[in-house]
């Protein structure tokens, strides 16, 4: 019998810290495989962001740099330049990417900076406890909005993702998720994309995945898949924000 | 009179509430008394933990050095404390989720099957209470009394309708213990 | 035919591979891991289509799948 | 005086509102979390704002902002939060806008580990921004402490037009014990100085730049003639130092378990005593070094490689050996373990 | 004889220590003019940040309160949920607001936050003396690019006022220009109506105003305004680009 | 051997060329816009890259990316901006990324004026950042010494695996002096730790974080018994102090003005000697305490209100008075009034 | 009638209302002011009209316009 | 022997090149030499102002403390600065740009109309160099050569054509400084 799947080759054989049913395992073996398909493991340098991600240097089996909250995309600038050949990608939760990062993020898509952003987007600050982040949809319980994110106080969810197809130098964003073997698939197939993209050096490239944070989110891990289908993709349609070097364009939805 | 305390276990099975609980009582008691929770990255995959202290004298170092009982409520947190209890301490454990127990010879061995009982009661949820009954029976820190009234001041009223459940719960817990 | 390996002690009881698996081959199992999670267990492999379903939603590598 | 069982970041929170805080603006870091959290339940229900900022950053401008109009404000963060917020720090300490500013250490440095830590110190006690400045740091070791010194913290910040800093750790914001609540503050002090809608008086600026390099040397030594006066606020509590041999120096956790230390040494005859700086700036240099003539040796317990130490160098000269015990990164030291440290020094 | 037009009352008397022809002078005239038109000089409070209208809290007769760099919209944002009901604005530059303030500004945006960012685009940093800013043209000369802008390197001009129309609680947005009367009247009106949408309590407001630096652009006081009209608005098409309270909304023009 | 006349920031920006460096991130801020501008202009020659980031935090950040890689980078800037990179630095420091980071101080604190200064001693010398670091500080005196300490320091930083802190003002700057260049450095050290493509190795990894407290303590041990190794790096300068009756202790620009005062002091029959740390961390704590038996007072002439004088008074302890001499804000100390002060003390 | 004023001091000469004045009223003086810049002065007041041209393009807010 | 001189005037006058022509030629004689620039917000609204000290032996201080030379090219730059020359020091005068003379009398007091004379040359821009003349007959403090070479050296080949106009300036400079 043939080994049909197993464990992609970059990923260190140690358990996850993440909570049961939390997809942010799933996209790191997404990543993982992408690697190993492209035959990139001593030619990728990841960068780790600050949020229940952070420890995932631990876990790929590849250069890693473990970057300050919300700096991945300077770190990841920082190592490009010097090593321009390298795939650089970050991997950053919404808190880290579009709160305290958002300038770093943009700044990086406007210089056009021949890296991958990896954005897990789960509505939440997962690792510090279920506060609030610029991704928290209307009226939704965090522990710092307990009585519902209300938008006359804390503004309509951040279009993180749109401000960055905005900028020239963004080439490709796409948004996925990660509830179903298909969408599953699928998010693989952007971040090869991506990765593709940023090696022919065509400029910034990042992939928005919606995932959950079922602890956070109280709610059990099936549930937790549920409610971002229905709710939080509701907020974040997926599909191609921008291609710049392909096709369909598709910006401000609204 | 000094107590020192750890709960362990994994998210979920209510360590934390436990530990408060006991606090607070103390309080009513005017007792002195310290919470200590575990907290941040140790919590995510689910294991939790915490420290009371409880002491006639002011209680300075807010680290329980010489933990007199451990309440190890599921496998790894025996395996991740058994050694910090003193000798002559006492490890009590729930035994619907560990089924072997501590190597130490040196410490009191008490078993209590939380789990078990709290589904005969009804509700898996109050298996901390029981465990909770266990130690106040071996150790007779706060009264049960103590320990409701802790329950009804913390609860909203609307919650009161669960306080004899607990207070069931604590009673099977000191009864039972072995 | 396929077969499916599920690494028990990676497992976290998270239950999606069980759910999304399309032919119900997987189920909890009565025991406990190590960690204390009941962990997802082979229930009916001989009706497994190795449609990879459970490798892709597991988020912790549990699966292995051969044919 | 009925007691109620807080957290130490809990008793910061309800300690700032009692004392009139109605506004914090703050961003999420463990260890002190519960200080957001709890400002999110509770300043809704008394008329106040809570707002989560996209950053620290973004928070200590906040509090530039609403400490300007006069408001009483705050902001809490920890270790990694805080270096972000010295340039607002510095800001504020230079337009003399009043406010409160709680660090609550971890171990460090870089991302570290989230336990409770002491390595700060010099950040806040010496002025981790640019420029000359000083703030006022209480360094609480109790949550009852933790309660009153933040109550406090606002008045002092009006009193003075100044920043104070609380400076804590994990384990004092993590922990929870019995306290009893300071009244809630009614009279608060006038603020002619501030962007607040005063329609009877001129305008006001609220700034820190002096491009003339002579004016911004006058506002210099006006602050530092401010921070002479504000070291009239110098506080510490003492054990046991009236026949000490040997005198342990410690503030916030540190303190407790150095308590503990000076007990145990007793018992085994060792005539320890303890001084804990309750104010790190202003720090006691004099009654520490009031303490030369009786004692032999100096211990300064921090959980940090040595940062107080420096002070307490400052405090006696030459004149006595300083000894430095510590444990780092968020490992808690254990009384014994420091005992012995001690009694090693006391024994020769 | 009547007074027609004098300096504005809401402006102190003393010479502005601006270059000759920088037109910074002429936005803060136009700002001084709406607020004394509205009977604000009481209720309004600015928010100066640092660039060469740094000082510019010399100016206004009204309440200041002066930013550090780049933050501007956070104070803004601490004295208007104190004061709700103040007229609040900043005065920023294209270095301070599309680089080093690109965060606060966004997050404002997203907030909703009920102030005005009044935004001198010129460029350039003027302040500093002559550097890169995000918004310098491609090919551009300036000392931090003095081969002139390579936008392989250093990306295309950022879409800054763009961004944050794209945020739902921006509630309006335009670009103007101050290089002759008309414009210069036009400017006016935008900035009237940012801040009577502001009073209204509708949401964030900006107005960007391409404006000139001949110091560092190494032009004349005419030949500046020239080079404005010429090349800076052709990067940055002036027009109201939303308005969600009125009508039109233009988004990102590609 | 042939002249050049620069200023100082060409000075810096030229030595660290010459010493390897290809990689530049900075952001402006007056007084020392001419090190990222003589980069953006030389690089490029050399196949360097200048970057001008958007921010200083996202240019310590990529010098933390750059520098993780092995490669020899820099970046700068000024007190506000120093404020904000002290994050960064916590970092890099933490993580030991070896770089060099210039900081040209002006008058502070807040946006403060942008004439020359020297309030920033602290957060440079102590860490404003947060955790227990330390990183070697350098400061130069004249145009001359900011090349050559600048080229040093890469070799510094690649040595300990550190950063390097290059102190200096907006005098030194700002001001062009005839100098004499370092050669062009051929041979660098090889780094095996670095993210550098070499398929011949396992995986490296660059990271601060160290989420079990134990693990976090070792490393700080570590990092303490390194930073106990590069106090060997301790340097300082001396100016008549072998008869000197006082001692006047200055850095950098603040030297230059003690020169000339030790000059004219001795023509008005006062022995003053000059001791100038060179390292401010490492400090020369035993060079200075060793002039104490000879010594009848000390002066501490900074342009601050007084941070350098406290690692002066750990050095000397009580034994001898310590006076500050300062001015503020941008303001130069003039010699004599400098002088007089001095003399004042030495005449009773 | 349109009467219109400069403050020459304010002035620095930066040629923008000469530009910008349809009726051409404006041009420098010879002279120099204090911070030695040339002002503008009217050399046609007659022709001014009163638009306000050169009060909206001034940079300085040199202009006083009475009618 | 050792020159404080301080330069000063309006942005667009060359004020910094005079400086820095001078400290390059003192470079080029071996002397020891600073050049100190105002620098900044300073610049905003056009004065601009450095200082050169120049002199046999180690220079200490950068600051001109006791500036025995003042050129000042406009009439602000002179009310700024005159009272910082010492006591038998000189101040030199533009006297294209400003009528009236200092009002202290224990300097000397000297004059060139370095506008005038520029533009008689055909180039007000080199007003500058015309001072700069004075400077060296008041101070001799390097040659003319030297400056000349300084400026050679600091400019690019393609604009060496400009060398013969500059050195008739400074040549007019010493000439008619009276
Ligand atoms: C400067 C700084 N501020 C705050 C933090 C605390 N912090 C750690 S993770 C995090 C947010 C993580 O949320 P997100 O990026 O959404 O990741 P998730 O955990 O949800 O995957 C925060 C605020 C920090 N480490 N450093
Ligand atoms: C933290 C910090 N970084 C950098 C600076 C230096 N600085 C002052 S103004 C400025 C840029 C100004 O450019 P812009 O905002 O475009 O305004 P302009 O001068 O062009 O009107 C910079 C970088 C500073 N004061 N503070
Ligand atoms: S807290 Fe949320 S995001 Fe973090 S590991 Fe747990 S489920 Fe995942
Ligand atoms: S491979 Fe498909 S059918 Fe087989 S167990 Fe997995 S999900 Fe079920
Ligand atoms: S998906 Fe993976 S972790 Fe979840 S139950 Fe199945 S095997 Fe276990
Ligand atoms: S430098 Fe440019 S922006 Fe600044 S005042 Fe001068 S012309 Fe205006
Ligand atoms: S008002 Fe019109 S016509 Fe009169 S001077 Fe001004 S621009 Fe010319
Ligand atoms: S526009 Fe104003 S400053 Fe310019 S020349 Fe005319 S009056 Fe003078
Ligand atoms: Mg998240
Ligand atoms: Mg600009």
């Amino acid at each position: 019998m043939k080994k049909v799947i197993v464990k992609p080759k970059v990923l260190h054989n140690i358990p996850w810290h993440y909570c049961p049913g939390c997809t942010h395992g799933i996209v790191h073996r997404l990543i993982a495989e992408v690697i190993d398909e492209m035959d990139l493991q001593k030619d990728a340098v990841g960068v780790a962001s600050v949020g229940c991600s952070c420890f995932n240097y631990d876990y790929f089996d590849i250069d890693m740099s473990a970057a300050a909250h919300g700096r991945a995309p300077a770190v990841a600038t920082g190592i490009k330049r010097v090593q321009p050949g390298r795939l650089v990608f970050t991997y950053q939760g919404d808190g880290d990417l579009c709160a305290i990062g958002t300038a770093e993020a943009i700044h990086a898509a406007v210089r056009g900076e021949n890296i991958t952003i990896i954005f897990y987007n789960n509505g939440i600050y997962g690792m510090t406890g279920g506060q609030m982040a610029p991704t928290s949809l209307p009226d939704m319980k965090t522990t710092t909005s307990p009585y519902g994110r209300n938008v006359q106080e804390t503004g309509f969810p951040i279009k993180m993702t749109e401000m960055l197809a905005l900028q020239e130098g963004c080439v490709y964003a796409e948004r996925t998720k990660v509830s179903n073997p298909a969408s599953i698939n699928k998010t693989k197939k952007a971040i090869r994309k991506a990765f593709e993209l940023q090696l022919s050096r065509a400029g910034f490239t990042i992939v928005e995945i919606l995932g959950t944070c079922p602890t956070n989110w109280g709610l059990d891990p099936l549930q937790a898949i549920k409610w971002m289908e229905e709710k939080l993709e509701k907020q974040y349609p997926t599909g191609i924000l921008k291609n710049s070097k392909g096709d369909s364009v598709i910006c401000d939805k609204k | 009179m000094r107590q020192e305390i750890i709960f362990a276990g994994f998210g979920g099975q209510g360590i934390m509430l436990m530990g408060k609980v006991l606090a607070y009582a103390a309080m009513l008691e005017n007792k002195k008394v310290i919470f200590l929770p575990s907290y941040g990255s140790e919590m995510r995959g689910g294991t939790a933990n915490c420290t009371v202290i409880i002491s006639d004298d002011e209680i300075e170092s807010p680290i329980a050095e010489n933990p007199n009982l451990l309440v190890a409520m599921n496998r790894p947190s025996l395996q991740k404390f058994e050694m910090n209890v003193i000798t002559g301490g006492c490890i009590l454990i729930n035994s619907s989720m560990i089924d072997q127990h501590t190597s130490r010879d040196d410490v009191i061995k008490k078993k209590i099957p939380a789990n078990t009982l709290a589904a005969e009661l009804g509700n898996e949820k109050v298996a901390n209470m029981i465990a909770l009954g266990s130690v106040l029976e071996l150790t007779g820190c706060v009264s049960k009394d103590s320990i409701i009234l802790a329950l009804k001041k913390s609860l909203a009223p609307r919650h009161h309708d669960i306080l004899p459940l607990n207070k069931a719960a604590l009673e099977i817990g000191s009864e039972r213990v072995e | 035919m396929t077969k499916v390996e599920i690494n028990e002690e990676l497992c976290k009881g998270c239950g999606l591979c069980i759910n999304f698996c399309p032919s119900k081959v997987l189920n909890y199992a009565d025991y406990t891991n190590n960690k204390g999670y009941h962990p997802a267990k082979l229930i009916n492999p001989e009706k497994c289509t190795g449609c990879t379903s459970c490798y892709l939603v597991c988020p912790d590598c549990c699966f292995e799948i051969y044919r | 005086m009925e007691q109620v069982l807080l957290k130490g970041s809990e008793a910061i929170a309800e300690g700032a509102v009692l004392a009139g805080c109605r506004f914090f603006f703050g961003y999420p870091i463990t260890p002190q979390n519960e200080i957001p959290e709890y400002f999110a339940r509770r300043l809704p229900q008394v008329n106040g704002t809570f707002l989560q900022a996209e950053s620290e950053i973004a928070a200590i401008n906040m509090v530039y902002g609403a400490g300007g109009t006069g408001a009483r404000v705050m902001t809490s963060s920890s270790s990694p939060g805080m270096s972000l917020k010295q340039e607002g720090i510095s800001y504020l300490s230079c337009a003399e806008v009043p406010c409160v500013i709680v660090s609550i250490m971890r171990g460090g440095p870089g991302l570290g580990a989230i336990q409770g830590a002491q390595p700060d110190y010099f950040q806040a006690v010496k002025g981790g921004g640019h420029g000359d400045y000083k703030n006022i740091v209480l360094a609480p070791s109790t949550v009852q402490e933790a309660a009153d010194l933040t109550y406090q913290a606002f008045d002092l910040a009006d009193k003075y037009r100044n920043p104070v800093i609380i400076l804590g750790d994990g384990i004092l914001a993590q922990m929870m014990e019995p306290i009893v609540l300071p009244n809630e503050k009614q009279d608060f002090p006038e603020k002619n100085w501030a962007l607040n809608l005063d329609k009877n008086r001129p305008r006001n600026v609220i700034s820190s730049s002096y491009p003339i390099v002579e004016e911004l040397e006058k506002v210099i030594i006006r602050l530092n003639q401010k921070a002479e006066i504000m070291k009239g606020e110098v506080r510490w509590d003492t054990l046991q130092v009236e026949d000490a041999d040997y005198i342990i120096v410690a503030y916030g956790t540190s303190a407790r378990i150095a308590k503990a230390v000076v007990r145990q040494a007793r018992e085994i005859g060792i005539k320890l005593g303890l001084l804990r700086p309750i104010t790190l700036w202003p720090f006691p240099y004099d009654a520490i070094y009031s303490l030369v003539p009786q004692v032999k040796a100096f211990f300064a317990l921090e959980m940090s490689t040595g940062q107080m130490i420096e002070d307490v160098k400052i405090a006696i000269g030459r004149e006595r050996p300083v000894y430095h015990i510590g444990r780092y990164g968020g490992v808690i030291p254990r009384v014994n373990e420091t005992l012995e440290k001690i009694t090693a020094v006391a024994k020769g």
